[in-house]
């Protein structure tokens, strides 16, 4: 038997997960806020091994993505994109391409059916559509993180936001929440531009047709789900289907054990190369 | 207090525009319906840029003329850049770059559709007329990687020194004869015939004359117009596709005697609010406009009674105002002075020295730059501008940021915050000058 | 009695100065920024004064030397059982709201130990407020939202495991929750408020008892006295909001001007870093404002930022500077994109520096955007006075200091511990010259006669 | 010397952002002058047969710390100019007699007439340089414009300079560029033993040193780190293209190369490589020098392509001839010209089926986790499936 590890720091969250031989045994996930993300990270991992009776030298592999190229009882690190891309194939065969909305960047991945990245698009610096800043405008809104989605799906007249950077966004939300904006169409405004920065990636991408399948921390967000299929509507890109899945978050951990499992026979295969 | 109070009048009731400009909105129309129509009337279609551009030449060869700048701009005050922007970016192309480049592109990929809603030909000339900027050139450059259109590069030096030299001169000449002309010869099949060129540029002189007119009536106290905002209007059909042409000399003889009369009779410019009353403050303003709010930019400024007497962004498609003519004696010659002298070929003396002018001969309270984050060949270097013009005036300046095309780049509140502190810092200060002298 | 009151509202703090005829400021006020811009300027105008109220309290008993050589602690001791009251009042409505929300949470099953967890979590902040309030306690912040919200957080945990509910559960009550009584408006509660605490400082001051008398009748006729609004001028970010006309506003440029001016009469170069801006003021000798600029449209390197960096940091703002003036090196921190300052930190904590040694970098990477700012307005003149949220924040005062050195030369460096209220103050004073010099009425009146 | 020693040594020039080692240049011999130039090309035969020392400018990297510069460029203006302003305005120029302002952009052309202004007592010239690449015609202009130049720097020399003195300095560099083809050829091949960080800091003390000095530098370090074996990884082999202007940060670079990419051929300093053979010493100098700039040099973004079907050939040509398997573009934030060029080369580089990434950078840039990502995500995407 053999047990591999992944594990997935992000900005937001720690996802952790345990393979048995291709078979999937344990997730957990830990909001990191306000905590250290390390720290957090080896509690969490520890967690999961008690709770499945193992110890952590059962494990012949453990491999790291996200931020957590410095853990230091990790065999092995992924980038995230490899391990997404990986992840998402494994929670939905059909998906042809991943969205990974992270705290601070959003990724578009176009793969193949093996999980094989073709080509990506990420955002970079300024991010007034990141996880992050949907998050902190919820929280200033009064709305929690599990509500979001619902909200914005009862919205009537989303109220776009449009300024770039996420700072004077913040300001642009409380001059609509001094208008009488409601709370659900500032949500689904910030949806809107979340969903027409990804749907921006995924054409860059040259992805044509197929499963789009969020992973990440939003990916839970059905209301970012729904702006995003709308989007796609509004653009007429009908050959591109948006799904999530209820393990969506877990995508790059479990990507990354797979990966480490994968590596595991290579470096096995090159050992016994090497003895004989 | 209102200064602006409507005019009776008027042809429309939400907009008030002066009778000449009637004349100009439909020589605009009336070219991209030509354009339109061109293949199907046999005619060949060039494309080419607004400063330097050699709009004579082009109709010596009967050309149907397109500027792609005017068309970003025209979907800019329609308010459809916004989307094409976003698909160009979709594309591929980067959020950094000049939002021109990116609504043409973008305007292709939405299957060419013109501003006034009719389909585009795609160009059988590609004039790279390069004067002072380089994006130009790639811009060509992505438009004949997508539609294989025939690209002659017209590379005009830049004034370095702040001088034209012989060799710069010769340099242009010599590509305009041996390259550019028999390109547009083999591609329209007429042959070239320089005292046709002439006699266009006989009309262009003739025009050339009566917007200067019409700009410097600006130094009158009030000003009859703006010579920003208003100005746009003016130039525009002297820098794109009707200098030479008969009908554009008419409008710029009538557009003449109507400011000058404006003059005589002490009135303010017109806005699209009506006649402006009361002018408070008096502007020099460097830097293209915002396009994707133009009304609402304008407005800022007329509700406060300023007026931009002059600016350089009129000066893009030829700085006339400083004694430049075509020359139909030397018509090749005076087409490379003429690019080699367009507004952004000086260099950055010559540009302050020429604000420092305006703000001088036209009495000015001072500078407003109108930083365009697109526009790396305006804004880089803004900065110095603002800093040496104060010294060198003693005038206060600002700063202000938007975009030519990119809605995003438009915040209202941001804009408007700075230019009313700027007022009012204007206002205070001669308050206290007022005392001082008192 | 005539007052003059001057509201910046900021895009993170709205402040408040009352002024009187004489042009004495009796009382600041502050509050943070929120949706409701009529609810900030109310609230910060209300906190000035109570300000201008206690002011006067300190006025009145010295005159009367009703505690001879005691006033300061008297009216410390009254102050600080002030605010404990204010804060208890709006911790119950905080449960009260808590309690409503967790129906509409849909908690299901677990809503009634919810409801027990969140009594229990009151029940202990309740307790530890006092504390909150005592001589010397250091707080996060001014703000109720800071100190309750860092209670309910740190309690929050233990409380959770105890009653067997989620953490994440009392955190979504508590976000539902906040902005609501964070909105509210307590004005009629202010007197009751006061008298409360009255009693409590006799309570932890028994010596003055004897006095009680004495003590009270002016403070009583104090609290009788009418401060009359007699002009408001409003400035700053969301002044276009403000519930006045336009004559009643001013740019904040202008008012940042003037009130430094006020302040220190030789001001002529004033920098203010506030929430979401950074401004550069160039002033001649009767404050009259000769050049400024701002931050462009990003917002790097402003006030917010710290606020980013203390979030991730899970510190209070007030506790950053000091932090920072540990460091024994400044590590070089390039982007000041305040939306990726936390990223920004955890690389470099990665990397093994130490979080003072950062923190030293991050101000100082602060002072550079603004020290850009200042040269793009002309550079910096003697006198140069610092204003603003971040001018209370002793690392980036250092950092400025150095900088300031660095490229300036000897520069006397003003910085007035009121200085967030500058803006407040121009404006005050602009209040004050409509009526005095310029002879205008207050606006309401001339709408009451019209 | 070993190679650790001469890496220090490169590293110590390319630190040195008060260009000591130009003024100690300076100081061996009275009269010696020294003339920067702004990045992609300048004839720098030109400057050495004036017997000045030709220096290159790129801006200041991540140590400099930008005040004043940034109060004379907005945001959204690329990095260069501000630091290479501050460079200036904090007296870190001084040693430099000129500079020399080749067109490379708006930003740059702008930053020609700045100086001017901001520096009124020193030699500026903005080095135009042709569009049109016939001999008669943009070949004239060009020759016009070498003249020019040739002419000024005699007279601040004191000296006229003869064709003698160029055709000499010609040869020098001649050799210089040869030796700068062995450097990148000997990294393409062992790519391991060379690090990109290493040969660009080498690379890079060709902005300070006489070429002479140079040349002798890069060939000991090739010997030197040629007789220490280094391990080699499983890395993917890259073209790097976008960075001829403003300069990533060395740690860009290192990331880069940690996340598993060997960069195999690239266009940094591109000055040194412009020309892509020997410029001829017979015949008339400048003529020569306009023939290799019209017909044998390099393409850049700043440069106009004749023909579309020119667009990309010198990027394929890097990519069959050093046996890369991809491209990583690494373009400045805000660089028009780079920016612009990009989708035209993406789409050659799909035409040819090779794989390609995009990032942009700043100098500065401090945040090194997204490059690492797409970069190791490229690396990723090119190792563990390349045989599939
Ligand atoms: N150093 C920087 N400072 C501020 N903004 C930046 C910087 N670098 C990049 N950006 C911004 O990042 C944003 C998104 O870039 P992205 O879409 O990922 O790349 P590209 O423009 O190459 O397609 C753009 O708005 C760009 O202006
Ligand atoms: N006590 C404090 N200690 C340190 N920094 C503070 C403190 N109070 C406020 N600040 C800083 O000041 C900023 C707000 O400044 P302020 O001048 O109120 O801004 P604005 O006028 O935009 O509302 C905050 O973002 C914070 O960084
Ligand atoms: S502060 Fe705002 S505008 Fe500036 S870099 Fe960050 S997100 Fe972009
Ligand atoms: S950069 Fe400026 S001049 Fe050049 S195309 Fe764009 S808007 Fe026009
Ligand atoms: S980095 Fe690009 S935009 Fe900036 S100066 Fe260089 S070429 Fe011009």
């Amino acid at each position: 038997m053999t047990y591999t590890a992944g594990i997935d720091i992000g900005s937001g969250a720690v996802k952790t997960v345990i393979f048995r031989d291709g078979e999937w045994i344990a997730k957990r996930v830990e909001r990191i806020r306000r905590r250290d993300p390390m720290e957090l990270a080896r509690h969490s991992f520890d967690e999961e091994l008690k709770e499945k009776g193992l110890n952590e030298k059962d494990i012949a592999y453990i491999a790291t993505t996200g931020e957590g190229e410095n853990v230091k009882f990790a065999t092995g690190h992924f980038y995230s994109m490899t391990t997404h891309a990986r992840g998402g194939v494994f929670l939905n065969p059909q998906a042809r391409a991943v969205v990974d909305i992270g705290a601070l960047n959003g990724r578009a991945i176009y793969i193949d059916e093996r999980g094989k990245v073709l080509s990506y698009k990420m955002t970079s610096q300024c991010a007034s559509g990141s996880g992050q800043f949907l998050e902190n405008i919820a929280r200033y809104l009064g709305v929690a993180v599990e509500d979001i989605g619902g909200l914005s799906r009862t919205s009537q007249n989303p109220e776009k936001v449009s300024s770039i950077c996420a700072v004077l966004a913040e300001t642009d939300v409380i001059n609509m929440v001094s208008r009488g904006i409601a709370t659900a169409d500032i949500l689904k405004g910030i949806h809107i531009s979340m969903a027409s920065r990804l749907v921006k990636l995924l054409k860059v991408t040259g992805i044509t047709k197929g499963t789009v399948l969020l992973t990440g921390g939003l990916a839970m967000d059905d209301g970012l789900l729904h702006a995003l299929q709308e989007e796609l509507a509004t653009e007429k890109i009908t050959s591109l289907t948006a799904v999530n899945h209820p393990d969506s978050i877990y995508a790059g951990a479990i990507g990354a054990a797979l990966w480490g499992a994968f590596r595991h026979e290579r470096l096995k295969e090159l050992q016994e190369r090497a003895a004989a | 207090m209102s200064t602006v109070t409507p005019i009776k009048d008027a042809k429309k009731k939400e907009v008030v525009k002066e009778d000449a400009m009637w004349i100009q909105k439909e020589l605009i129309n009336k070219n991209y319906h030509e354009i339109a129509t061109a293949h199907e009337t046999g005619r060949k279609v060039s494309a080419t840029f607004v400063p330097g551009n050699l709009n004579e030449l082009l109709m010596c060869f009967d050309f149907a003329r397109r500027l792609p700048e005017t068309d970003a701009l025209q979907n800019g005050l329609r308010k459809k850049s916004g989307k094409m922007i976003m698909d160009a970016e979709r594309d591929g192309h980067s959020e950094d770059v000049c939002t021109y480049v990116k609504t043409d592109l973008g305007m292709m990929l939405q299957g060419q559709m013109g501003p006034t809603g009719e389909p585009m030909p795609n160009p059988d000339l590609l004039l790279l007329s390069y004067t002072g900027c380089f994006t130009f050139m790639k811009w060509f450059e992505l438009v004949r990687q997508k539609y294989n259109c025939e690209t002659i590069m017209l590379h005009t030096p830049y004034q370095g020194d702040g001088k034209i030299s012989p060799a710069m001169r010769d340099y242009v000449v010599k590509q305009i004869k041996e390259k550019v002309i028999p390109a547009c010869e083999r591609i329209s099949g007429k042959k070239f015939d320089i005292d046709l060129l002439r006699q266009y540029m006989k009309e262009s002189v003739k025009a050339e004359e009566d917007l200067v007119r019409v700009l410097q009536t600006a130094k009158h106290r009030p000003s009859p117009i703006d010579g920003y905002f208003g100005a746009v209007y003016y130039i525009g059909p002297m820098f794109t596709a009707f200098r030479g042409v008969p009908e554009a000399t008419k409008f710029y003889r009538l557009l003449r005697e109507e400011v000058e009369q404006r003059m005589r009779e002490g009135k303010g410019p017109i806005t699209p609010d009506g006649e402006m009353t009361e002018e408070n403050y008096r502007l020099v303003v460097e830097g293209p406009p915002n396009w994707t709010s133009f009304r609402d930019f304008w407005k800022m400024f007329y509700e406060e009674g300023a007026v931009v007497v002059a600016s350089t962004y009129a000066k893009v498609g030829g700085v006339y105002d400083f004694g430049f003519r075509h020359d139909p004696e030397h018509p090749i010659e005076s087409l490379a002075d003429y690019c080699l002298g367009c507004y952004t070929n000086l260099n950055f003396p010559q540009r302050i020295d020429m604000i420092c002018k305006y703000i001088d001969e036209y009495q000015a309270d001072g500078l407003l730059i109108n930083s365009i984050k697109s526009c790396n060949s305006f804004s880089a270097g803004q900065l110095l501008i603002l800093r040496e013009v104060e010294k060198r005036t003693g005038k206060p300046a600002a700063f202000i940021e938007t975009d030519l095309v990119d809605p995003r780049y438009f915040s209202g509140a941001n804009v408007k915050n700075r230019l009313e502190s700027y007022l009012q810092m204007i206002k205070q200060k001669r308050t206290a000058a007022a005392a001082a002298v008192a | 009695m005539k007052t003059f009151i001057g509201i910046d509202l900021g895009s993170t703090t709205t402040k408040a100065v009352v002024m009187d005829e004489a042009r004495n400021v009796l009382g600041r006020g502050i509050t943070n920024s929120r949706s409701n811009y009529d609810t900030a300027a109310t609230v910060a105008k209300q906190e000035a004064i109570v300000a201008a109220r206690f002011h006067l309290f300190r006025e009145a008993l010295s005159k009367s030397h009703a505690l001879n050589g005691g006033l300061e602690a008297f009216i410390g001791q009254l102050e600080r059982d002030f605010r404990l009251e204010q804060y208890l009042e709006q911790l119950a409505d905080l449960e009260q709201v808590c309690e409503n929300n967790v129906q509409a949470a849909k908690f299901g099953d677990s809503a009634k130990e919810v409801v027990v967890a969140l009594q229990r979590l009151f029940s202990l902040l309740k307790e530890e407020a006092p504390t909150l309030f005592a001589p010397g306690a250091k707080r996060k912040s001014d703000f109720f939202r800071d100190i309750a919200g860092a209670g309910y957080l740190s309690a929050g945990e233990r409380v959770a495991k105890e009653a067997g509910v989620r953490y994440d559960q009392l955190l979504n009550v508590f976000d539902r929750s906040i902005i609501e009584v964070e909105n509210r408006v307590y004005s009629g509660t202010i007197s009751k408020n006061l008298l409360a605490a009255l009693e409590r400082t006799y309570a932890a001051m028994p010596e003055t008892l004897h006095r009680k008398e004495k003590i009270s009748l002016p403070i009583q006729s104090v609290i009788d006295t009418e401060l009359e609004e007699t002009y408001v001028v409003g400035t700053g970010y969301g002044r276009a909001r403000l519930p006045f006309s336009k004559e009643h506003i001013r740019s904040e440029i202008l008012c940042h001007g003037l009130g430094a001016h006020v302040m220190y009469p030789h001001t002529a170069t004033v920098l203010d870093i506030g929430g979401q801006d950074t401004k550069a003021i160039q002033v001649d000798k009767h404050g009259i404002v000769e050049s400024f600029q701002m931050n462009d449209r990003c917002a790097a390197g402003c006030g917010r930022y710290l606020g980013y960096i203390a979030d991730e940091m899970n510190m209070g703002l007030h506790e950053l500077g000091p932090l920072a003036m540990k460091a024994t090196k400044t590590v070089r921190i390039n982007s000041t994109c305040t939306v990726f300052a936390g990223a920004e930190l955890r690389d470099r904590l990665a990397l093994g520096e130490k979080r003072e040694d950062i923190m030293a970098g991050l101000h100082r990477a602060i002072v550079l955007r603004a020290m850009s700012i200042l040269a793009r307005s002309g550079g910096i003149r003697n006198e140069f006075t610092f204003t603003g949220g971040v001018a209370k924040n002793e690392a980036a005062v250092k950092a400025l200091m150095d900088l300031v050195r660095e490229n300036y030369g000897d520069v006397t460096l003003n910085i007035d511990p009121d200085s967030i209220y500058t803006g407040a103050l121009g404006a005050a004073t602009f209040a004050w010259r409509a009526v005095v010099e310029e002879g205008k009425e207050a606006e309401h009146k001339e709408k009451e006669a019209a | 010397m070993t190679v650790q020693d001469i890496v220090k040594r490169c590293e110590h020039l390319f630190e040195d952002l008060d260009f000591n080692v130009v003024s100690e240049w300076k100081a061996a011999q009275p009269g010696r002058k020294a003339i920067g130039y702004m990045p992609i090309y300048v004839p720098r035969e030109i400057v050495h047969a004036a017997g000045m020392l030709p220096v290159g400018i790129f801006g200041g990297g991540d140590q400099l710390e930008v005040i004043q510069g940034d109060a004379y460029y907005q945001s959204y203006i690329c990095r260069i100019p501000r630091s290479t302003i501050e460079l200036g305005l904090t007296g870190r120029l001084d040693c430099l007699d000129g500079m020399l302002f080749p067109s490379i952009c708006d930003v740059i052309r702008n930053l020609s007439g700045m100086w001017q202004i901001l520096f009124k007592d020193k030699y500026v010239k903005y080095f135009d340089v042709p569009q049109d690449y016939a001999d008669e015609v943009g070949g004239k202009f060009y020759i016009h414009e070498m003249q020019a130049l040739r002419t000024d720097l005699g007279r601040l020399a004191g000296k006229e300079i003869s064709d003698e003195d160029l055709k000499k300095s010609i040869a020098v560099y001649n050799e210089n560029r040869k030796a700068v083809r062995e450097l990148y050829a000997y990294r393409a091949q062992k790519p391991w033993q060379a690090p990109t960080s290493e040969v660009y800091l080498v690379l890079r003390a060709g902005c300070v040193l006489p070429p002479e000095e140079h040349t002798k530098l890069i060939r000991s370090y090739i010997a030197e780190t040629n007789s220490v074996e280094r391990p080699k990884r499983d890395n993917a082999r890259v073209v790097l293209n976008g960075s001829f202007c403003e300069q990533p940060p060395l740690g860009l670079i290192k990331s880069i190369e940690m996340a598993g990419c060997y960069v195999v051929d690239d266009d940094f300093q591109l000055c040194q490589s412009w020309l892509l053979d020997d410029v001829s010493v017979e015949g008339n100098p400048l003529e020569e020098l306009s023939k290799a700039f019209l017909h044998r040099s390099a393409q850049t973004a700043s440069k106009y392509d004749d023909k579309k079907e020119d667009k990309g050939k010198h990027l394929l040509r890097q990519v069959k001839s050093r046996g890369a398997e991809g491209v990583v573009f690494a373009m400045a934030s805000f660089c028009d010209p780079a920016l612009l060029e990009r989708p035209m080369l993406q789409d050659v580089l799909n035409k040819h089926k090779i794989p390609y990434t995009a990032f942009k950078f700043a100098e500065n840039t401090g945040q090194m986790a997204p490059i690492r990502e797409q970069a190791g995500t490229f690396a990723d995407s090119i190792k563990l499936w390349s045989a599939a």
